[in-house]
């Protein structure tokens, strides 16, 4: 069943708001700049309106609705009661511009979780602006450029790992970096010999990924950070896979000098079909003054946001952050407390390390270490004609959502599941269950797996014609 | 612990399955001399009540149109947000789903989007819209980087009317990528000066930036901006922080713009203390494979059924890694479909009543206050629903005696630039009513008498 | 995919709630009165109980999933903006025994509501204290038997037509009465010689409902009123359809001395998957007395209750009825205004009388009047061996909830359509297309009539061994 | 109108489809000489913001504990509500769904029915429930009518305890049935005097009906009473208008009842100025062809799928008419999902740790009040979460003292029962911190002096 584009729905006349009568005089601007008519804005009903997003919900998939192992995402419940703390009038209604005095509220909230994420993080000082985790990394590089260019160097070069996010090279590009990949190797993990060989007075940072995006642990971690400050340089942490890492190791105690939080990954904010997150980033001592700009400070007891600060590498965007993800994120960490946040990593860790368990036998696990929060297999073992893609359309047959798939890019064919702490062991054997039965599936049917999804409101979508004529934009038929 | 649904019970037989003897040894990989050994120094876990009770006592302590009457705008703004969009936006369907990574399973989302992409060209007068970006002032800088793409060239003139914290954080983005920022400066209307721009532009400009309204709320002309531009080779950025002016006044496409960028934040998403709000983000077709952003577009599945999927992902990181058009990777999804609510309810005419509704109340307020003894207006350009008023005597104590009146009479633009020490940025939207302005500009009266 | 129970679910030691530490010492109860254990209570953790929910109600059809053509039930829009004013801490955490000095919102709601219903009703004063439609039968036939007493009187007979609501006689009987019933012959309402011929001094009352569940506006109302009157009874009216005459015709003024009315049907308040309602009563001057206590009166512009009544009929229930439900309703009134609310009715029926017009040369009418909110059809032009439930279960197929079936009991095989107002054109004539597809298929394929519904969790389910060996509680096996 | 669709167009074609010129046509059975010849006299229509804003002003003219430290109970408690609740209400295929007739596309509402018919059949301890009735008050109103039904009998035994509402409820219905009703008088413990119980039982007797705990917050003594009332072929009906209570005491059904009803609003409902909240209906498994209220039962579809139907429906007004076991149509559906909900969140665990601390609490308040100088406690029997004060002085005066605190201390007895003029019934349940006991103890205290 179909369901029509807004704009189908629109009838001349139709309307679905209201609005007071207008209680002073009717203002009318020069011709020059007046607009007559908004064309192609739909005409619809409140009904309308209601009937069209509810029925397009449907044909979506949400972590409410069962089990997400979505790699790298940190796809963990998100709790109802932050929810309804955004939505007290007193949190969403404050306005930015609200005077310091009349906004300790949210201020107070923005301080006590800028101290809370340094604690979990062991960095001296956090920053709350970034608007996502590669808005953090944005700023997070900026202010490594910025604390080489306060020491009168330019360098010119950053090193990443082949295991790393894609966004770490963009953003080292954005911020007018040369990118040198390094090779993980065989064990996936980063060994401080290849790390000193790439090594020289040109380079400006590392960056990387711990746990990485193989969700194994850098245990060289120590050493690298080692010598890339004996090398003048500094290292970057993306802290995506924190959520396996709280209350047993922390960033800043390993070495790291920056490194960024996503709050909607590990603190349990809700994703919201692709945002709105929260990139919060800490760094050391070294780096506080590079910090964007503001930041919020306690003054006897007063919060207050400090502008003055010389040295910041400036703003990276309009107001303070995405507060309201920020509020969330205070709420989570006030249910958890010191012990709940470790308890969650360590069930994190189990659920993860009881996938491979039970999956090893029959999927190919590429690194043979033991992994942390998340666990990726390959492809190779699965029969026939099926690949990775096969699988995850399966899967959706199943009734679940599909891993990460062909990420990261050192393995062939990557499914990568992070099932996050908050699924049960009982979700756990279901979902492995399901794994096991379409391995078999893919020797006796293939071509269940060849043509899933078979329940979906639409089959695979040709994305090949998409790409090669962009329609992004409804036109109505002349 | 009601998130975690492990009981000793599961933890035993899971470790079991494993082959481990405990937790601890998951954990064999962080060697032990970087552990930590202590626990995390964090206030005791709360119950659901109590978190419930920390987080109103924090409300409490924040001013809102419930504890005061706000003339507050300058980038985020107080407009009504019909019921309707928290309803739909807390489907969790909606509000717990990731990206559309697989669009078999995403097709709400996914065809949002798509709506909402068209209604921001229907809009803008564009072509194209991305799927979204972080905030106006974060889009205005990815603007000015497709601009210096699109060009090739590194000089950008920016108007001094532009959003301070736009050109803030256009800075930001610049700062080490050798892009040259001019300030372009404005006239007594509070426009940008043209004469000014015609000295200042020349072949090596990629790019004109321009709010629309402006920082004071002033409405500038765009079509000669347009026309100088194009003659020299370069771009019309236009910045519009405060989108609902667009149901009143023309579009940027229909003058000439070659970029819209803008704050969606009016768009039944609350004030929320600055954000989450949503950037929107639209160009000419021509241009489209240099946009930054996701974009979703039409497709086919196998059977010929109409689908939505994310496309041209050949611009991204994921793909292209360090040669990406940008670093973003994800877009506002939730704040996307609170925009495409609010946009579908108030639809082909409701949006221009909304703005014809700011746009008569911050004109009164204007008159009334420009009328006081004391008070003045000193720009003279045509404004939206904010406006600048020159205060006399000293701001703080003026301020502070409307606070006393449960007032916030609006913005010290000292903040921005300390040679507007006696300017207010005042905004009036259509949740102002007649009787709040009177009362604002009688408690004027006498707080500067 | 099946949902299993929540007990299903249960793991022993698992969590879905949290308290604050007890701050006081604890208490133990005596032996005999200690409960140790509640056995079979499930014990879940939050993410199975939101998941387990979600999953339950995907399989629910509501009006924000499409049309709900249910006649009788008026399943009209339930506008937002009341759910939410109904969640405003100052509403609902209004508790009922708070000083009326200080619940003043609450009460001055309730009193102006009262004032509205009066006014729209056209009755003297109204009580809300009534939960349901049913219940407001049984305050009304409660305050008739009371009057009767009152005049010294003690009639036993109760005359009730055969297009009645099922309820009308239950309640007459809970009431001590005997129920006469009346046919409405083959107009389809009732004749002022029929009630002539019927009405004794042994009659309390007449229980009409106008419009009746045929659709149909009794016209002759005003003379069968004035014959009831005449011989010393009076006459009830099921107001369940008043969404057809509002700003049309007021029952009070059509001679009618009590009424119940359907917040959840004519004022928006949502249906809930069958409660909670409210079912407000009205009643002419001489029944005010018996009103049920306490009854919201204005003193000197404060609003208080007033216990002081003593001819009333008693306490309907706790407290003051179902307050949450008269402020969804109060908000309805004040978004519609008296226009608005007559424009409903208009349009109401107007949608009736389309669905009519469009289906009356394929589907048989039983009664030709004119009808008004509603029309009901019978299955005798179906093909085949094709009945009204199974065009209900095929209009499923259709992505339709099916219409009230075999009901009124005078139409063999009724389909009753009951549309409403907030329907538009477009959603109309879709529905028509189907119904007139299907008629089409029952002629030339009837079984997909007779399988359907085909896309459901389940299919037709077997009611017969449900009500033979009733299983009312779920048991864990052994 | 932005609930209704029709614009001047649609109504101009389907007037010509149905063949009539006007809308006043449809209208012609509807004799001119009954129509309105007035608009109606109502408000204005308002738009939403301005709904919102006038259900803003009326909900800030009411006490809450937003706003006040609140003591009351007495047939509606304040309980935590989780929030899931109604994250999971809110959802539209819930509660904008109507009662369950087409069980193919109902079976949420009806799998959550028979939880929750489960549920309440392991909290009472009784064979089988109904799916709900509208209220307490009303549920033990059918529960006299189903004992007077089951047993032949028309003489009721009625505690002088149980809530004087349901008394009051309970002669109501009765009214008209030559039904009986004789007050059972309590002992200075505030239990039920089983001496004048054993005098007024006899062959007659349908039931006796206890409240369990009792309206003074006492928990009686049930199993004495069934066996009392069972010898001479008698019912016990038990009435719980707490039933959190039953979280920490003794099942009914293990004591003995015949019909245990009760509210159901502790389970997660708002007190919402008395309603809605939801009446349960417990009874044993021989009586459930007698009982009123809609049932859902399990069955299965013609390929052996489970699924759930209302079921025993001869029992019901529409099939029966006259003869059915009730005159009632409905149930309290979404309160039912709510009290499930509740129940399934807390748990088997849960439920008894929040009546322990809802018995502690009114102990400890109980202990500390009783103490004070002039106040006492008349009843010596256990309580759980209220108990009665003998308070000193004028308890308006009283009350008033307390109020300017925002302290609503309790209920006064005296609007029910004038001998008891002195007398407050204080409810503390898990929401009273120690310091709000403490703080109410001290005022109590300051008040009387």
């Amino acid at each position: 069943l179909r369901e029509k584009l807004i704009f189908e729905h629109s009838v001349a006349g139709r309307q679905g708001y209201s609005l007071p009568a207008l209680d002073v005089p009717a203002v009318e601007l020069p011709e020059a700049l007046n607009r007559e008519d908004i064309v192609g804005f739909p005409e619809v009903s409140e009904v309308d309106v209601v009937r069209h997003f509810t029925r397009l919900s449907t044909w979506n998939y949400g972590l409410d609705s069962g089990f997400y192992p979505l790699g790298s995402c940190t796809m963990k419940y998100n709790p109802k009661v932050n929810e309804a703390a955004a939505r007290l009038p007193g949190m969403s209604g404050c306005h930015p511009h609200t005077p310091e005095h009349l906004s300790q509220g949210a201020l107070g909230l923005m301080f006590e979780l800028q101290q809370a994420l340094a604690e979990i993080s062991g960095f001296d000082a956090v920053t709350l602006q970034p608007a996502a985790g590669a808005h953090g990394e944005l700023a997070g590089v900026q202010m490594i450029r910025a604390w080489h260019q306060a020491q009168g160097r330019s360098r010119k070069k950053i090193l990443i790992p082949d295991t790393a996010h894609g966004t770490n090279p963009a953003t080292a590009a954005l911020c007018g970096y040369q990118v040198v990949p390094i090779a993980s190797g065989e064990s996936g993990i980063l060994s401080a010999a290849t790390v000193a060989e790439y090594m020289d007075d040109d380079v400006a940072a590392l960056m990387v990924t711990n746990p990485n995006t193989l969700g194994l642990f850098e245990s060289n971690i120590r050493t690298i950070c080692d010598i890339v400050h004996q090398g003048g340089g500094l290292v970057y942490c993306d802290g995506a896979n924190l959520n396996a890492l709280m209350g047993i190791a922390r960033p800043g105690d390993l070495g790291m000098d920056v490194m960024h939080f996503n709050l909607h990954k590990t603190f349990s904010t809700p994703h919201g079909g692709g945002g709105p997150g929260a990139g919060p980033v800490g760094v050391t001592e070294k780096l506080i003054p590079f910090l964007p700009k503001p930041l919020v400070v306690s003054d006897a007891g007063q919060y207050r946001l400090n502008f003055d600060r010389p040295q910041s590498i400036g703003r990276m965007r309009s107001f303070y952050g995405n507060f309201g993800i920020m509020l969330r994120a205070w709420a989570y960490i006030l249910t958890m407390g010191g012990a709940g946040l470790k308890h969650a990593s360590e069930m994190a860790v189990l659920n993860a390390n009881y996938i491979r368990a039970r999956l090893e036998d029959t999927y190919h696990l590429p690194y043979p270490n033991r992994s942390l929060h998340e666990v990726v297999f390959s492809d190779k073992q699965l029969a026939g004609d099926c690949h990775t893609l096969d699988l995850a359309k399966r899967l959706i047959d199943y009734g679940y959502h599909p891993p990460t798939i062909y990420f990261p890019l050192v393995v062939h064919g990557a499914i990568m599941i992070e099932p996050t702490e908050t699924e049960s062991k009982e979700v756990l054997d279901e979902f492995c269950d399901a794994m096991l039965a379409i391995a078999r599936e893919a020797d006796s049917h293939p071509e269940l797996l060849l043509q899933a999804p078979g329940l979906t409101a639409v089959g695979r979508l040709d994305e090949t014609a998409a790409a090669r004529k962009p329609q992004l934009c409804y036109k109505p038929a002349e | 612990m009601r998130y975690i649904p492990h009981t000793d019970d599961d933890v035993r037989q899971m470790l079991a399955t494993i082959g481990v003897d405990s937790v601890t040894d998951l954990f064999v990989e962080v060697p032990e001399a970087v552990r930590l050994d202590r626990p995390l120094e964090l206030p005791e876990p709360m119950s659901e009540s109590q978190v419930l009770a920390e987080m109103k006592r924090l409300a409490a302590q924040n001013a809102t149109t419930e504890t005061h009457t706000i003339f507050l705008g300058g980038g985020a703004y107080n407009h009504f947000i019909p019921t309707v969009i928290d309803q739909l936006i807390s489907r969790s369907e909606f509000y717990t789903a990731y990206t559309p990574y697989q669009p078999e399973i995403s097709q709400g989302t996914l065809q949002a989007i798509y709506e909402y992409q068209t209604l921001i060209c229907q809009l803008t007068g564009m072509d194209v819209s991305n799927a979204s970006m972080y905030d106006g002032a974060s889009a205005c800088a990815e603007a000015v980087l497709m601009a210096a793409r699109a060009t090739r060239r590194k000089k950008m003139l920016l108007a001094a009317s532009l959003h301070p914290e736009y050109r803030e954080t256009v800075a930001t983005y610049c700062r080490h990528l050798d892009i040259e920022l001019l300030d372009l400066p404005y006239l007594p209307s509070g426009r940008i000066d043209q004469a000014a721009l015609a000295t200042l532009l020349d072949t090596e400009t990629a790019a004109v930036v321009a709010g629309y309204p402006n920082f004071f709320g002033v409405i500038e002309e765009l079509a000669p901006l347009a026309a100088a531009a194009h003659q020299v080779g370069a771009l019309l950025v236009t910045a519009v922080a405060e989108p609902v002016a667009l149901g009143q006044i023309k579009s940027p496409g229909e003058l000439g713009a070659d970029i819209v960028v803008g704050e969606g934040q009016s768009f039944g998403m609350p004030v929320s203390y600055g954000g989450p709000g949503v950037g929107f983000f639209a160009a000419r077709q021509k241009t489209v494979r240099s946009m930054p952003g996701r974009l979703v577009g039409a497709t086919r599945d196998k059977d010929g059924r109409t689908g939505y999927v994310l496309t041209l992902a050949t611009r991204e990181q994921h793909i292209r890694r360090e040669k990406a058009t940008s670093n973003i990777c994800s877009n506002q999804g939730l704040c996307v479909l609170m925009a495409t609510i609010y946009l579908s309810l108030l639809g082909r005419r409701g949006l221009r009543e909304v703005a014809a509704q700011n746009l008569a109340k911050a004109e009164y307020a204007k008159q009334a206050i420009g009328a006081l003894p004391g008070f003045s207006i000193p720009f003279s350009g045509p404004t939206f629903n904010e406006f600048v008023v020159e205060v006399p005597g000293d701001i703080d104590v003026l301020l502070l005696k409307l606070e006393q009146q449960q007032i916030l009479a609006g913005l010290p633009l000292k903040r921005y630039d300390a040679t507007m020490e006696q300017r207010l940025l005042i905004c009036v939207t259509e949740q102002n009513s007649r009787e709040q302005i009177d009362i604002l500009v009688e408690a004027l009266k006498g707080a500067a008498a």
